[in-house]
């Protein structure tokens, strides 16, 4: 799940990392107010920043710079309800709902730290480089030597000693030396208390008076955790997400939109996706990707052939079902059940293999809905491309 | 032969009176597994189906059924400590079905399940199924033949449908093991490329990989190393486009790392033959086995 | 540092460990007060317990039932400002200044629930026996078969299948097993949290109902630990420690009282305990514990010996320094600086041995000091015994 | 020969320009160890007394002036990061002269120090010195006479006191070892008397206990199954009254356990000479060296 940046930046001052002082607003007169609040205590610069989930908002004019509290005002009401695009949103951008208006503070170094999950360590690392203020991976590819890594030991932590160390890769002397350690252990604490699966500040700032300050934050929290962490859930801004995706996890499906056209319900994720390819490959574009998952039962699969049937630019759909936990005539149970409430009027290619397959494929049968039968993955593939043509 | 059950095996199942733990249960003994106990905290002294002894404890199960594998049906909210009671009991292997367990979760039971010297499958994998002997695991039992090709597998149905594949050409499978599809997880393409290795009956195996993370890499990096086998192997998710979550938690493409069209490329520098279609996977490898 | 029942409580509750309601009072209204405040919660027996650091305090009469908040009240009266003996405490007993009036709750089963630190394994242990409300030492000696051990494994704290463990050695079952865990677990995260040295719950009962709740409890907290928890230091209570001990600790001095009457001011723990043991083996008693420590300034010596020359008592003083980071002209010099504020009546023996010991006895011998000097640790216990017949 | 510390060791000082650092670190200097570095966290790149560079780390330290032995002044506060910051840089031995450290950071820099292999000495100890070599450590040089006596001992001054005698008595040390007076510390009795018996110039060993725990009676269990060398034994704190603490940490007596009699009686069996008074721990070694 991702965080918006103001959110990011309560949990970093949560944890007790220095965030420039800021505040949400969602009009041009919020914006205007708070940065006049901001004024008050001194500051005379303003950004002005969309809060949207997607990045490089820089590039896309997502972060503007104001000289006074009007100005902001201005920026902010210029801002709110366009569709930002950035390099990471498609090209119909995505909605400004909301900006963070931020105290200007004078920058004197411009780092990079983050820390994610290294898979093949099997255990956090922390990402640190002197190059800050630009994508990390770029960054990685360009000057490999620029990025230091150091891992966190499972169920001990960061180590003191191993803040410093960083902090002395990132080039920081003295009281800002001080700083940053306690900077990188704090993040370190933070990202194992959320269960994060992304902490990243970029750009971590050197002030010109020797501060350490996170001036951008993104994290992102592991959805495995949410069951037992209410406060993050609570952070979900279901706007961000596409209203197909939120309807499917509702019933713990996992479904992500695409742009294609051939509407596809797989059994596993790994199975779904090798469905997509089989798709491509037989000429199709998949419309979606959409996992039923293990033990779904009759309602769960009922619920999953509704919201399929609710993409848009469907010209056929393809039920790839390799029975194991799932059985085949659940799956078709539950298809039927979805029927009533229904207009199918594009073409249905169903493969239904193992456990109970053929008990699945009788039912269907006796149903009211027409079907193409496949039998092995390529053919339905094949079928389903076809028969939307 | 075959790797890591065999027909000497002794199951424990965690979990064994809930849903999902009644009815692999059952599957597994229909099956031919050797299942020794059941744990479940609070029905210790029941006994499931009038046949398998239920404890309160895996430590229990190891010293009065002497099980020395477990496999795991247990909650996301409390399998890790279920993984982690099973590896400080001493049980050999510990395969691990639950799926949606926290990363980090995950971080801390495979440092523990090293410390302790337990081999771990999973999470959220199908198990394992030496065909014939032993099935521990949620897989389908009636697609399996025994045989010679050993499978490994981060997805679970889609090793259904390599495994399906392989029996309808006549290849059987000494031992087809899923590996999970989690970011974090105890075993690895690698640790099962060695062991099938080292297997006399093991001809050929079949790697069914994911985009995200790096583990086909370092699959490929051991492979290019003169491995004796013939790899088959095929790569989900050509089609996914960057940054989306496709159900396995370990299936994201992350800045351009860990993309299909990457982990293809490097597999086939190191001698595998890569397929582009899910199923050709089946009749690739009986052409190079020449059993076609 | 011992933390008295009450302050024991407290964290339990903080840490989430049913314990019985109660109320701290130091006087008969007080007490009258706090069980008629529980009566009206619905209790009928109140205990009355002597809040002193001792323990033994059923068998001294610390702990008393009383049927009626009236009752409750006299008993507490008649506890308050009375020299407390018990099998813990010395003849003359301690001065109960407080008392603590709980709720009596239904005892079903009296289980004994402790964690230490266990010096050979080199991490916490936790002790659990059936044998409640007994000493634990008891059981240990007697029934070894009915304690039951786990140990906390450093960094990563306890297992809850671990805790499972205990509870279900300790003989719980369905809820109640549920809950028992749950203290032990959350005993253990105190226990680390606080950096204990030891934490017992002794008895810890399941009522009538099967509810698991931590009816005494005893903490003490490292001592090493409390520079950076001042929440703890202000736990102590300076009214049960020794008077000269507590000048001693605000110099950093480790000084314990003893019955003897050879004062010794030493440096080193294990120099001052084998001084001791050879004033002992010279036929004298020791009057005290005195390690002056490492690195000792002149002005810590000078304290030291002002401190030792309050002792009472004393008919002789040995100074038994070697030198190794203490160097003997500074102990030398500290005690030059205490003279003049200080009638020495007594006979001063002193042996100084390693670094600076010559230029140290040169100082003191051109001091107003009159003392006896010893060249080895025997010969010094001697003289220092003899001087004081 | 000696142990754990000779000519060749290369010692870095964490904590040199401290107060009590910088004072030790001369006088190891002035017995003629090789302190090749000193570590200073933000004081990197000085030079102490013009001749030894100070570095940010002991990462660099070992890096850059192949130090192998830490010897480590730290205040209480960072004095645990500050070992296992020497332990994760790989050195091979680290001695911690620090007192008041808290017991549960001990636990968890004792488990972590084993986890990366290094050896520690202490906390709350003088250090090693293997007369005549090199002394890394606070104690007093001058008594010390280089020869064939191993000390092991729980306390520092005592410490001093048994090889003064030994000295006296003409019986040089081959070395001597405090292990520190914690209730955790890094290395026991048994360690050290493990490398004594391997040590080809140790031809006896003065074991110097004290009161608490159960060092002791460990070091008793290994003695009693054919020690090669003959050992004389010390107990501090028979009049030590129970539960008091008597300045070490480690030296309480707590329900029963740990006494000085009981430790006594037990050596003894052990067939260790004990002796009452610790004024005779040289005359008793001498005469059982017979070089009395």
């Amino acid at each position: 799940m991702k965080l918006h940046e103001y959110q990011s930046k309560a949990l970093l001052r949560q944890y007790g990392i220095p965030v420039p002082e800021s505040e949400v607003a969602d009009s041009t007169e919020a914006a205007e107010v708070a940065a006049a609040g901001l004024a008050e205590k001194g500051y005379t610069r303003f950004a002005v920043k969309a809060q949207v989930h997607a990045g490089g908002r820089g590039k896309g004019g997502g972060i503007k710079l104001a000289d006074s509290p009007s100005e902001a005002g201005e920026l902010a009401g210029a801002m709110l309800g366009t569709q930002l695009v950035t390099p990471q949103t498609g090209p119909e951008g995505v909605l400004v709902r909301k900006v963070l208006i931020e105290g200007g503070v004078d920058i004197a170094d411009e780092l990079y730290l983050g820390i994610t999950i290294d898979r093949s360590k099997k255990r956090p690392v922390i990402i640190a480089s002197t190059e800050g203020g630009v994508e990390i991976e770029e960054v990685a590819a360009n000057k490999p030597d620029k990025i230091h890594n150091e891992w966190i030991t499972p169920g001990r932590g960061l180590e003191t000693f191993e803040a410093a160390g960083v902090a002395y890769a990132l080039g920081l002397e003295g009281k800002t030396h001080r700083a940053g350690t306690a900077v990188i252990k704090k993040l370190a604490e933070m990202f194992v208390g959320l269960s994060a699966s992304l902490a990243e500040i970029n750009p971590l700032i050197v002030t010109g008076d020797g501060q350490v300050v996170a001036l951008d934050a993104k994290i992102n929290i592991d959805d495995n955790v949410l069951f037992r962490r209410p406060d993050l859930e609570a952070m979900r801004d279901p706007s961000e997400e596409d209203e197909l995706e939120i309807a499917a996890a509702e019933h713990s499906l996992s479904y992500i939109s695409l742009d294609g056209t051939v509407g596809c319900m797989v059994n596993g994720a790994g199975l779904a996706m090798a469905t997509m390819d089989e798709i491509l490959l037989a000429g199709g574009t998949p419309a979606n990707f959409l996992d039923v998952g293990g033990g779904a039962s009759v309602e769960r699969v009922a619920a999953a052939f509704r919201i399929l049937m609710r993409a848009p630019r469907l010209n056929s759909v393809l039920i790839n079902i390799f029975g194991g936990i799932v059985r085949g005539d659940r799956v078709a149970k539950g298809i039927i059940e979805a029927l009533p409430t229904l207009e199918v009027d594009i073409p249905v290619t169903v493969r239904l293999q193992g456990t109970k397959a053929e008990e699945g494929r009788k039912l269907l049968q006796e149903s009211s809905l027409e079907f193409i039968v496949a039998e092995t993955l390529d053919e339905a593939a094949r079928k389903a491309v076809e028969a939307g043509k | 032969m075959s790797i890591l059950v065999d027909a000497d095996s002794r199951v424990v199942v965690q979990g064994i009176t809930g849903t999902e733990g009644s009815f692999h249960t059952r599957q597994c003994i229909e099956y031919g597994t050797n299942v020794v106990a059941g744990v479940t905290p609070g029905k210790g002294g029941q006994t499931f189906d009038d046949s398998v002894p239920v404890f309160n404890t895996v430590e229990e199960a190891r010293a009065k059924a002497e099980a020395d594998v477990s496999l795991i049906f247990v909650p996301p909210a409390f399998a890790a400590d279920a993984i982690k009671e099973a590896a400080a009991a001493g049980v050999r292997l510990a395969l691990c079905v639950t799926e949606g367990i926290p990363t980090l979760d995950m971080v801390d039971v495979v440092a523990y399940c090293l410390e302790c010297g337990t081999r771990l499958i999973g999470p959220n994998c199908p198990g394992v199924i030496s065909p014939g002997k032993c099935k521990v695991g949620i897989m389908p039992g009636f697609v399996h033949l025994e045989g010679i090709v050993g499978v490994i597998s981060r997805s679970g149905t889609l090793t259904y449908e390599a495994v399906d594949q392989l029996t309808r050409v006549g290849l059987g499978q000494s031992t087809s093991v899923g590996i999970g599809g989690d970011p974090v997880n105890g075993t690895s393409f690698r640790d099962c490329l060695e062991m099938f290795a080292e297997d006399e009956e093991t001809k050929g195996v079949v790697l069914i990989g994911e985009i995200g993370g790096s583990a086909e890499e370092e699959a490929a990096d051991y492979l290019a190393d003169d491995y004796p086998l013939p790899v088959v192997a095929f790569i989900a998710g050509r089609t996914a486009p960057p940054g989306k979550r496709m159900g396995h938690a370990g299936a994201i493409i992350a800045g351009g790392k860990g993309t299909a069209d990457e982990k293809m490329r490097v597999l086939s520098e190191a001698g595998v033959t890569v397929v582009e279609s899910p199923s050709a996977i089946g009749v690739t490898m009986a052409e190079i086995l020449g059993t076609d």
